[in-house]
């Protein structure tokens, strides 16, 4: 079934709760956060839908993401001369936003489904009872993400630490310089004043002239 | 001790009421041999029977998903060579064959080629490992130095071919970094050649032996639908009996025109989509990708390997797209978020043995100690590729 | 014993009053015997690895010792006695401490009944093989012992199912011997190696078919009764990491590790003994008795080897099946066939 | 019963046929590598240790700005013709072999070398200098035309053959002439 079709009939079951058609590389469909878990049992449940595969949850924050196109996927005020980047230290702001790239083994067709959730309150309808996968899947979404999926079994940090702070893969995440007494930004050899000391200058490397035959017989 | 799920099988004899006794918490891993790599499995056990199984992953969590955000388009291939380090070719092919999409890039034909040959060189040598560990679970151990004896052989191709043995960054976007060597095609066709010989010398000395036989067959047995709702995918969707394969279903690159069958488990020793059923699947399809790869080496074209018009630094139109390919452990996808800009907005991966593994807590419970070894075994799962 | 008893009379003469004699030629002995012991070990060690390495495709320890790593044993032992003796903080420190040599007892006692020669035996009991059995059933509890004082899980699941197998094993390895007593008459290790004289047609694994399905029944138990692999569940790696001796280090270790190879040759000497003639030549009179026994245990040994090294390992259920269902079944009817074969062929007195 | 008897019979028969296959392997010739008496032969595009031939490097910081992990260290001084480089530092704390810098070096000068077997003590020895602070290296063309450093040549002019010697060869780099290179190649044994 094509997508426009699919996104039809999710409409007309759905109305409101369906937002949007996303026609990116992929279509899909923008739906209600708090009413994805009855879409989804729809989904899988259709005789004309039939979408049993859940290949992909991502949870994702859209704050940075520039509609024009030419936004920065990150906060970069600027790089340094070795094109190390300065990110600012500005709080983030914008949605934060689920996708399930969904397929049907029975049809062939695939479909995604977006749900966008305010930053101050990101709580997402579990879909965990429909497609079991999903399961860890969303633990991996709040681990990384912070959304918080309403119904989920089992909602722990399945990836980081339980005692962790925070959640990567936010925009505005800053890196803790140490973690439970251990530096976390590691140790920077090469950064000390260079003395006549340091001075090791490899003498006894092999050249790539110096290859010689590799002899790798084959033990029949 | 809480009480757990009640488990079936064995675990039916349940004989604890009478006599008072608890359930052991025992903790399979980090440091375990059987739990290929630095995963933990709490398991709840009445004697030899498991009553229950929580995985804890993370311990190899890298957040490359993270790093990505920071890196350029092509930069970021490097870091899909640490996902499946058993594997990076495959996990390279997803992930360029993901933004190639986007970008509408057309590959070099000679390109492709020596990417399908290098894929499925990898899935070989992947299966080899799978195969390995999985007798060596079993407590077979030559089985194992028999596989890398011919895992090495692939490595060294790669090794010439790439300069790599273990991480190989040789996918670049649009093509090749650069081509194969004089003598690529020959040498592969020798290996091709022997490793066709070793097969069946592995399934004399392991698959058909009956010890091995009566420890996996109707061991963990996963079916279809328990493979479908818990995102299964790979020998271990395959192994219950459904012929899917991205290769054929959802084609990438060339596949489309190479000869191929997707092998897939029929219950030959016991239940259809026991651990027999999965490790058979991955033997069969050692068979054919040497298929694949003689014919990819004998419609070799010339010509360049990288795409001509595309810029060093990459940027990537707006939008958003989940790409899947095959992997030796299942369905490698890369749901892809691009803004616009030359790096990654998002990146998700979604890696088969994540979700491969979750199933272990379905099916675990109810077997017996030596068997969940098996199961896990059979899943062939990659901690580098779960833990990201 | 009688030839040390002899040689010491030889010696000393009438200095030494028979008492004297008998614990003098009796400590010598038992030293002979843990020495041949820790011998035996450090040889089988060295062979165990090449043998796996020659059937894997690769060399195995080439570098201690010039020609094929000869001198690795010496090697290892070195470091293994060099090894900081650790005692986990919640072991139950006399048990732990006790385990390893309760093992090794257990299997050194059994070696005073092996008769290697003509004379060459430190105890000739005339219920010799009653007495091998039963104390080399004691390892069974130094393999609890063991287990349960490392307080450790994973050796309270290798103790458990070590002391299951051994004790279920015990049962058809005695049971495949029976035939052989019942040929023979005797349980007396000498007595069933003479009856045993003039070429291999009078072995007594070639005596009968049902002693040659006993012979195969017996290698069959002695494997897993050394829990030695595809029986090695007690120790699997794969599974419970180690088994019983997770927690051991050094010279504790070391005991554990020699007593295996110990048992190993034991079980095989015994084969040797009941069911290959013992140091009966192929054909021809005896000759170099000692020689063509130790030949024929260590032939044994290197089948035990390469099973190990070619088989996957059974589930403990399967174990039990095989013991229990199969092996105790297919003994009985061996001991009625060879009854009756003796019957039909007027063997019997 | 009849099943019962199978049973035993496959198991028997199949340990058999496997200890076949084992046997067989014993008269075989093992295929270990008797490391560090034998070595294996590296072809000649393995990534081993970057090295920076400063003969060759002009200072452009491609390598720098492309490496993921940040492990190359350039330092200049000056501008214009007066630019000179004084540092160029490789951390191999943090390299992770990927081959991108010497992919993107535009004078071959960072390239791999064949060392793979760097084991240390120190770890601040793993950070490798390749510039002597003493003779810092020119960077614009003129000067090192000047002073005797190599300088890429337009395609129509061949570079100066002790130069061209001297620069590694890169495996896909056009001048290397396949009897040069594919011919080791193939003479590589099986």
């Amino acid at each position: 079934m094509e997508a426009t079709a699919i996104h039809a009939l999710l409409q007309s079951r759905f109305g409101d709760a369906v937002l949007d058609y996303v026609d990116s590389y992929e279509k899909g469909s923008l739906v209600a956060a708090g009413r994805v878990g009855e879409i989804a049992t729809f989904l899988r449940d259709d005789a004309t839908l039939g979408f049993e595969s859940l290949m992909s949850l991502t949870g994702l924050d859209w704050d940075g993401y520039d509609a024009t196109g030419k936004g920065k996927s990150v906060d970069i005020l600027g790089y340094d001369e070795l094109g190390r980047p300065e990110t600012s230290d500005r709080v983030g702001d914008g949605d934060l936003g689920v996708a399930y790239a969904l397929y049907s083994p029975r049809h062939g067709h695939k479909h995604t489904l977006f749900v966008r959730v305010p930053r101050a309150a990101p709580e997402v309808a579990s879909v965990a009872a429909v497609w079991p996968t999903a399961e860890w899947h969303e633990r991996e979404a709040w681990d990384l993400v912070g959304i918080r999926f309403a119904g989920h079994p089992d909602l722990r940090r399945i990836l980081l630490d339980d005692a962790w702070e925070g959640h990567p893969l936010r925009k505005d995440y800053a890196m803790p310089g140490a973690w439970q007494g251990v530096p976390l930004d590691g140790r920077d050899y090469a950064a000390g004043k260079w003395t006549e000391a340091d001075v090791t200058l490899p003498d006894d490397v092999k050249r790539p002239e110096d290859a010689k035959l590799p002899d790798t017989g084959n033990q029949g | 001790m809480s009480e757990t799920a009640t488990g079936r099988g064995w675990a039916e004899q349940d004989v604890r009421r009478e006599l008072h006794s608890e359930l052991l918490e025992i903790n399979m891993g980090p440091q375990h041999p059987a739990t290929h790599g630095v995963l933990r499995l709490l398991v709840r056990t009445d004697g030899e029977i498991v009553h229950g199984v929580t995985a804890h992953i993370g311990y190899l969590h890298r957040c490359a998903e993270k790093i990505a955000e920071g890196c350029d388009w092509r930069q970021w291939m490097v870091y899909t060579d640490r996902f499946d380090y058993l594997a990076p070719i495959n996990m390279n092919f997803g992930y360029a064959v993901a933004v190639e999409r986007m970008l509408g890039v057309q590959v070099p034909e000679r390109a492709e080629h020596i990417r399908v040959i290098c894929a499925e060189l990898q899935r070989i040598a992947s299966h080899l490992i799978a195969i390995g560990t999985f007798g060596l679970d079993m407590g077979a151990w030559t089985p194992l130095l028999y596989c890398f004896r011919e895992r090495e052989e692939i490595l060294n191709i790669l090794e010439r071919l790439t300069g790599g043995r273990m991480l190989y960054n040789y996918f670049d976007i649009g093509g090749l970094r650069f081509d194969a060597y004089e003598g690529f095609e020959r040498d592969v066709l020798d290996f091709v050649n022997i490793m066709e010989q070793k097969i069946p010398e592995y399934d004399t000395l392991l698959s058909y032996n009956k010890i091995f036989i009566e420890r996996t067959a109707d061991v963990g047995v996963i079916d279809v639908a328990t493979c479908r709702a818990y995102g299964c995918t790979g020998p271990v969707l395959r192994g219950a009996g459904v012929p899917f394969d991205c290769r054929k279903d959802d084609p990438y690159s060339i596949y489309d025109r190479f000869e191929f069958d997707i092998p897939y488990g029929e219950g030959e020793q016991g239940t259809v989509g026991d651990c027999w059923d999965r490790y058979m699947v991955r033997m069969r399809e050692m068979y054919e990708s040497c298929r694949i790869i003689r014919q990819a080496v004998d419609a070799l074209p010339g010509g360049p390997v990288k795409a001509e018009d595309l810029k060093k630094l990459v940027k990537v139109p707006q939008g958003s797209l989940y790409t899947r390919t095959e992997s030796s452990k299942g369905e490698i996808g890369y749901h892809i978020f691009a803004d616009g800009g030359s790096k990654p907005f998002r990146t998700k991966v979604r890696s088969p043995s994540f979700s491969n593994l979750h199933v272990i807590e379905k099916v675990g419970p109810g077997m017996m100690l030596s068997d969940l070894v098996a199961t896990v075994g059979s899943l062939d799962i990659v901690l580098g590729e779960i833990d990201r | 014993m009688q030839v040390m008893t002899e040689l010491f009379a030889r010696i000393f003469g009438d200095g030494l009053s028979p008492v004297g004699l008998l614990v003098a030629g009796g400590l010598t002995m038992a030293l002979v015997m843990s020495l041949v012991m820790a011998l035996c070990a450090i040889v089988f060690t060295w062979a165990e690895r090449k043998v796996a390495g020659f059937i894997q495709s690769r060399y195995g320890p080439m570098r201690v010792g010039r020609w094929h790593g000869v001198l690795q044993p010496v090697a290892d032992m070195v470091k293994i006695l060099g090894k900081e003796d650790i005692i986990p903080r919640d072991a139950d420190k006399r048990l732990f401490q006790l385990a390893p040599f309760v093992i090794f007892v257990g299997s050194l006692m059994a070696w005073a009944a092996i008769p290697f020669a003509p004379g060459f035996i430190a105890a000739d009991l005339d219920l010799g093989l009653f007495y091998i059995f039963a104390v080399s059933s004691a390892a069974s509890i130094g393999i609890l012992m063991a287990g349960w004082a490392s307080n450790n899980k994973w050796s309270l699941y290798g103790a458990v199912r070590g002391v299951a197998q051994g004790v279920s094993y015990e049962i058809p390895l005695a049971l495949a011997c029976i035939p052989v007593v019942m040929i023979t008459g005797s349980l007396n290790m000498n007595d069933i190696v003479i009856a045993q004289q003039g070429g291999i047609w009078r072995w007594h694994f070639l005596h009968d078919p049902f002693l040659f399905v006993s012979f195969l029944l017996y290698f069959v138990a002695s494997i897993a009764e050394v829990n030695r692999g595809p029986f090695d569940l007690p120790e699997t790696e794969s599974e419970l990491v180690a088994g019983y001796h997770t927690e051991y280090t050094g010279m504790r270790f070391a005991f554990f590790f020699l007593a295996e190879y110990a048992n190993l040759f034991l079980v095989s000497c015994i084969a040797t003994a009941v069911f290959l003639g013992g140091w009966q030549p192929v054909f021809g009179p005896v000759f170099l008795p000692g020689l063509v026994f130790v030949t024929k245990a260590v032939l044994l040994v290197l089948l035990q080897m390469w099973l190990r090294w070619t088989l996957p390992r059974l589930r403990v259920d399967q174990l039990m099946h095989v013991c229990w269902k199969v092996m105790v079944p297919l003994a009985l009817v061996c001991v009625l066939g060879a009854g009756i074969w003796m019957l039909a062929t007027g063997q019997a007195g | 019963m009849s099943q019962y008897l199978r049973n035993i019979y496959d198991a028997v028969a199949s340990a058999l046929k496997g200890m076949g296959i084992t046997a067989k392997h014993v008269v075989r010739k093992p295929v270990t590598l008797q490391y560090p008496d034998e070595r294996w032969v590296l072809p000649s595009r393995f990534k081993g240790f970057i090295i920076n031939d400063t003969n060759l490097c002009d200072g452009c910081l491609r390598c720098a700005k492309v490496c993921p992990v940040d492990c190359i260290y350039i330092e200049t001084t000056g501008k214009g013709k007066d630019r000179f480089m004084h540092r160029y530092a490789v951390d191999y704390n943090k390299c992770i072999w990927c081959g991108l810098c010497t992919e993107e070096c535009p004078t071959f000068a960072c390239q791999h070398s064949l060392d793979y077997d760097h084991a240390l003590y120190d770890r601040k020895r793993l950070v490798y200098e390749f510039v002597d602070p003493a003779h810092p290296v020119p960077c614009h063309k003129e000067r090192r035309l000047q002073m005797g450093f190599f300088v890429e040549q337009v395609a129509a002019a061949p570079p100066d053959p002790d130069k061209i010697a001297k620069a590694p060869r890169r495996a896909d780099l056009p001048e290397a002439a396949p009897g040069a290179d594919g011919g080791k190649e193939d003479e590589r044994g099986r």
